[in-house]
């Protein structure tokens, strides 16, 4: 991330309501459409002054009814629009997930190829605010299950602002996943920050010992650990995966041939969350390499609780991160 | 039937032209069910008899640039909007030829060329694609039609519920052709409904309606006008409910546990084929020819299509994921 | 104001008591939007000021074998069926004394004694299990009637649809409590709905419906009483649209650019405290110390949570995972 | 599986009726809902019959409405039923899949113990019958993810005819995931069969070389292989995991650490399948006993075809395992 000559302070939430603006003014085929997008502003405030700008006909309102706009989209972009749909929350949209997974996912492959869903579905996740158990879940590794569609995870400034357009180029249905602690995260971007690729992991950090594999809201916190590794001479690579689906194997091969050693940090619950698929793949394709099994750190299997002290202990934090790290190198 | 003067456009051609369609649908489908026994065609299979004056009666008024949403049950409306006989049955037999190139069968038949949509196998599935299909030439400013077709069952699904909301409430050129046989597999429509004139429940979010008598295809004819009038001069749904029956079995794994053959039986009499064809031969608008000629096309035809069917190519096994993306994916 | 003959049942005692508990329940709202400020309350708060006639209306009206599902607006409900203020506050403190364990928050107040299942944060999620607890209660032959509350932005999503189909369809005796406040957060009724008269929607399913004004608790009351009676008598579902208004934001974090000052406070005027205090003078059924008497008691129930809710201790860490399955479990 | 004295021919179908029957008539909270559960005899026949002994009323045909019945099952299991409720196929459980995930598994944990959903879920998995991509996937390694409910996959005749009692037992949500495949899967079982545990997996081969651990519709195939493979002097040991969450991890690592090598079949999409899961525990748990990185046998990750021949392709076949297990053993 290096800084550029000419830089503007901005929050994740700017960025990300830059990318909307920016797309909506280059292809008027763009509209944004979900809940309270335009009149309330956006239930995380990204859609804030778009409806003043753009109008209620691309800044489009929707009542509560999650699987008929998902869909709604998903048709718009069969017949050749370009939708952005906004989905506040991961947990709510279990409810559109037959339009994702059913028709979205699979209507390039069934028809032939005659027919698809270019659209870019937005969402709110990851836990942190005390929202508890129905608003709180990281089902973003649990999507990248699903053949069909694109899982993206951007995690810094530059990837919020940068992967939308190059998400709506996409000739397939690509899922955006927002993490809640991040919109207020504010940093600086170059004035004329653009368009990013959405196929490559990076290395936000570069070290030899051991390979810190994660994205989204825990990156920050890895970033953290591998600081604190770093004054205990350990020097941590850490790896932001960007992508969910597919994943760029080549980079974290690269890492682990590098470092021999991988701890995964990923907020899904831990069984069946990507760290396992993540975990597998190392195994399957560098297996020979590893000085040590391969760690993770995730979050606890349980409905994430209201309470901060429990909410705190049920998802990875610095600490544990550390831990595992040291526990890799054989120094717990 | 309906008062010859109803219709003014029912010209002798006309007629024999709507007997025709319909009789293609049934010679193959008829077809199907053969070919079914004999495991050329595998998977679900669910045949449309005697709902043909539904997609024959609707289908043709519609303009080549609007766009149709189907079900599983779907043979009939591809075949009257001019999806290949051949393409769509070397597609229920898992030929590369197949209007999808094989991968869908029976239940996703697919057409580009034709905006056919498909062969929607999730129940009320169709109906958010439909919406989306009707925004985007809404946004676009363009006068085209999309008609969903969904059966009764579909209208106690939340997508259902959802999408004609939206429809409404954005004024959206769709129209909602619910083909009311009855039946939801074996689930009779009083069992699935505690609201069981379907067509009311347009009103419940201010969509103009009608019910019509699906098995007489001159009125459906005459209803899918006013329809597709009204969508394109006004821009806004509207629901069409077509009162009809499935002769056959809901697909071939159905012991039809559910109904009586007296009732099978009593609807064969009301029919959409055998009720028209009396109805021209006693307004003699048919001769015995006529008949004699379609029946020697259609069955050329559909045995044009077994031909082709059978000549077709697997899909190299190779290909099985491609299109999973598409090619010209970053 | 409803004429007095309309309420036999209004005496001077009863109406003092409507009058506290929605007084109650103004204080507690509050005192916990005073503690969200402090931070003492995290997560999403959603307060009920202005609506409180809805559930003081609706909710004594109910036996305590009854059962309440109600959503993440609940603090008035939970307050009124009795759920101890302490527990509630405890909760939204995320303390282990709370009704939930701490683990919920102000969205998910549960209190098995009171038989109130929560505390729903899916909008429309607690339909299909008001359907579900009714069908219990049916199957078993108990005449248990079961409270299902919900605002107007509900009503457009599919499992709204559902519900109400199963409710009717089964003849399950849930009563629908539909709280419409005119927004959805941001979007007003009319942006949501194509049919803006929700009373209206009961009929597509063929349940009794009644809408009144939800801003005079003598009529909801009165209302719920007709309702309640009907449900646990026949057995079937039945629809109370309510119509209120939300005074405060629909939560912390709202900006309200969705809505004027002028309207807010042109509803200020009709709202259900001043309207029925007023009307309680004007009948001279209220003395000043009546009045001062029963907000002493307030103050002093509502320092009392606060204590209660201080003192609590938070659950032990190790505990965490603990109840994710039943410690019987296999 | 060993021969028992008295035993009774019948179909996995029958198995898994007379399960439902058995627990009908032990328990009157126990009730049938579902899409054609009665008047039609149920989408794979499994319930045929049981509306003449039951009535309509525990044998209760819904409405399509997936979210409402489903959601109602759960309010009826919070209010002390005991319902069993039918999808007909995973790919319509999306449908559901808000009330699965965002009630059933949440309210025991989020209410303080207070309420709990203790429903059995019954759906049909699977490809296989030609049903393409909207009937034929296989998502319950991804319904394992979720804490709060049970995931089980019965594989044998024992199992469709003990597990669902046993089931409903249990205090917490339980999906038994039924492969399509198998419905018509006959043999012969213990006339006096009854409830069986639901939390440990079973050796259902002994063997020395390699550990094949898959579950379900592949058990049979796998099997199939291991034959095979014994023709090759390669015993393999099969483990048939029954259980998909809790995953019985003693059981796995006790087959490893005598086999040293691993192959796991599973019908779910390769990457995020409950392979992955697998692997990764092998690894945490088993790292220093390996001889070769584990091995996995998954379905491509494509929508599942209609063409029978790319239907086959896609998912796991004997000549794949075989493949696997001796790639794990060095003699590909
Ligand atoms: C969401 C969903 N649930 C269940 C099914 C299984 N299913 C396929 S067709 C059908 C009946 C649909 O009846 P109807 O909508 O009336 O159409 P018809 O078959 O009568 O033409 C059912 C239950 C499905 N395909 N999708
Ligand atoms: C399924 C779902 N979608 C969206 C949300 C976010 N959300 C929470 S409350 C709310 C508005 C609900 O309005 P209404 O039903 O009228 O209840 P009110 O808040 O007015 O009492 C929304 C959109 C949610 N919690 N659940
Ligand atoms: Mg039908
Ligand atoms: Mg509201």
């Amino acid at each position: 991330m290096t800084a550029p000559s000419k830089t503007v302070e901005l929050s994740y939430r700017d960025a990300m309501r830059e990318a909307i603006r920016d797309a909506m003014r280059r292809d008027n085929t763009v509209f944004l459409m979900g809940e309270d997008v335009g009149r309330y502003g956006g239930c995380y405030a990204v859609s804030k002054g778009l409806l003043a700008e753009f109008g209620p006909e691309r800044i489009r309102d929707t009542p509560l009814s999650e699987s008929g706009f998902t869909g709604a989209g998903i048709g718009a972009a069969m017949a050749g629009m370009r939708p952005i749909v906004e989905l506040m929350t991961v947990n709510f949209s279990l409810l559109a997930l037959d339009q994702i997974l059913n028709t979205a996912a699979t209507v390039r492959h069934m028809s032939g190829n005659q027919f698809s869903a270019p659209l870019v579905i937005r969402m709110a996740t990851g836990a942190g605010r005390q929202l508890a158990a129905q608003h709180s879940h990281s089902l973003e590794g649990w999507y990248a299950h699903i053949p069909g569609i694109k899982v993206l995870a951007p995690g810094t400034l530059e990837d919020a602002r940068g992967m939308l357009w190059t998400a709506l180029q996409d000739p397939d249905p690509v899922l955006i996943f927002e993490n809640v602690m991040l919109y207020n995260m504010t940093g600086k971007l170059a004035a004329d920050a653009g368009a990013v690729d959405i196929d490559k992991a990076a290395v936000r950090r570069a070290g030899r010992d051991v390979s810190l594999i994660t994205y989204g809201g825990s990156l920050w916190k890895t970033l953290d650990a591998a600081t604190a590794l770093a004054a205990e001479n350990i020097d941590a690579e850490v790896i932001d995966l960007r992508s969910l689906r597919p994943l760029d194997d080549a980079t974290i091969m690269r890492s682990v041939a590098k470092t021999r050693r991988a701890v995964i940090i990923d907020e899904g619950w831990r069984s069946g969350s990507l760290s396992a698929e993540i975990c597998t793949r190392i195994i399957e394709q560098a297996f020979w390499e590893l000085d040590a099994p391969v760690g993770r750190v995730c979050s606890e299997e349980v409905p994430i609780p209201y309470s901060r002290h429990l909410e705190m202990a049920a998802i990875p934090q610095v600490p544990r991160i550390i831990a595992a790290a040291k526990a890799a190198l054989g120094r717990a | 039937m309906t008062a010859i003067t109803d219709k003014p456009r029912l010209s002798r051609a006309h007629s024999l032209e709507l007997l025709k369609q319909m009789i293609r649908i049934r010679r193959f489908e008829d077809k199907c069910a053969e070919l079914y026994t004999q495991e050329k065609i595998r998977g679900f299979l669910h045949l449309y008899d005697g709902e043909e004056a539904v997609a024959v009666g609707v289908i043709p008024v519609l303009e080549p640039r609007d766009r149709i949403v189907a079900t599983y049950r779907e043979h009939g409306h591809a075949l009257v909007r001019g999806v290949p006989m051949t393409t769509a049955l070397a597609e229920m037999y898992g030929k590369q030829e197949g209007c999808s190139r094989g991968r869908g069968g029976s239940m996703h038949l697919f057409d580009r060329s034709t905006n056919f949509y498909g062969g929607n196998a999730i129940v009320g599935g169709g109906l958010p694609l439909s919406v989306g299909l009707a925004l985007a030439d809404r946004m676009r400013g363009e006068d085209t039609v999309t008609a969903c077709f969904f059966g009764e069952g579909a209208v106690a699904e939340g997508e259902f519920h959802e999408s004609l909301n939206l429809a409404a409430l954005w004024g959206l050129p769709v129209l909602f052709v619910c083909e009311n046989n009855l039946y939801a597999m074996g689930t009779a429509l009083a069992i699935s409904e505690s609201e069981t004139d379907i067509q009311r429940k347009a009103a419940c979010y201010r969509i103009a309606s009608e019910a019509v008598d699906g098995m007489d295809v001159v009125a459906v004819e005459a209803a899918a006008r006013r329809a597709v009038h009204a969508v394109r001069e006004s821009g806004k749904p509207y629901f069409l409910e077509c009162r009809t029956y499935r002769l056959r079995p809901h697909s071939m794994f159905d012991a039809q546990l559910y109904r009586d053959k007296a009732e099978v039986d009593a609807w064969r009499h009301k029919e959409p084929i055998v009720r028209f064809k009396g109805w021209l031969e006693a307004n003699h608008m048919i001769h015995p020819d006529d008949l004699a000629r379609m029946e020697a096309e259609v069955d050329a035809e559909v045995a044009e299509a077994v031909a082709f069917a059978e000549r077709g190519t697997w899909e190299p096994v190779e290909q099985l994921t491609r299109f999973t993306y598409s090619d010209q994916a970053a």
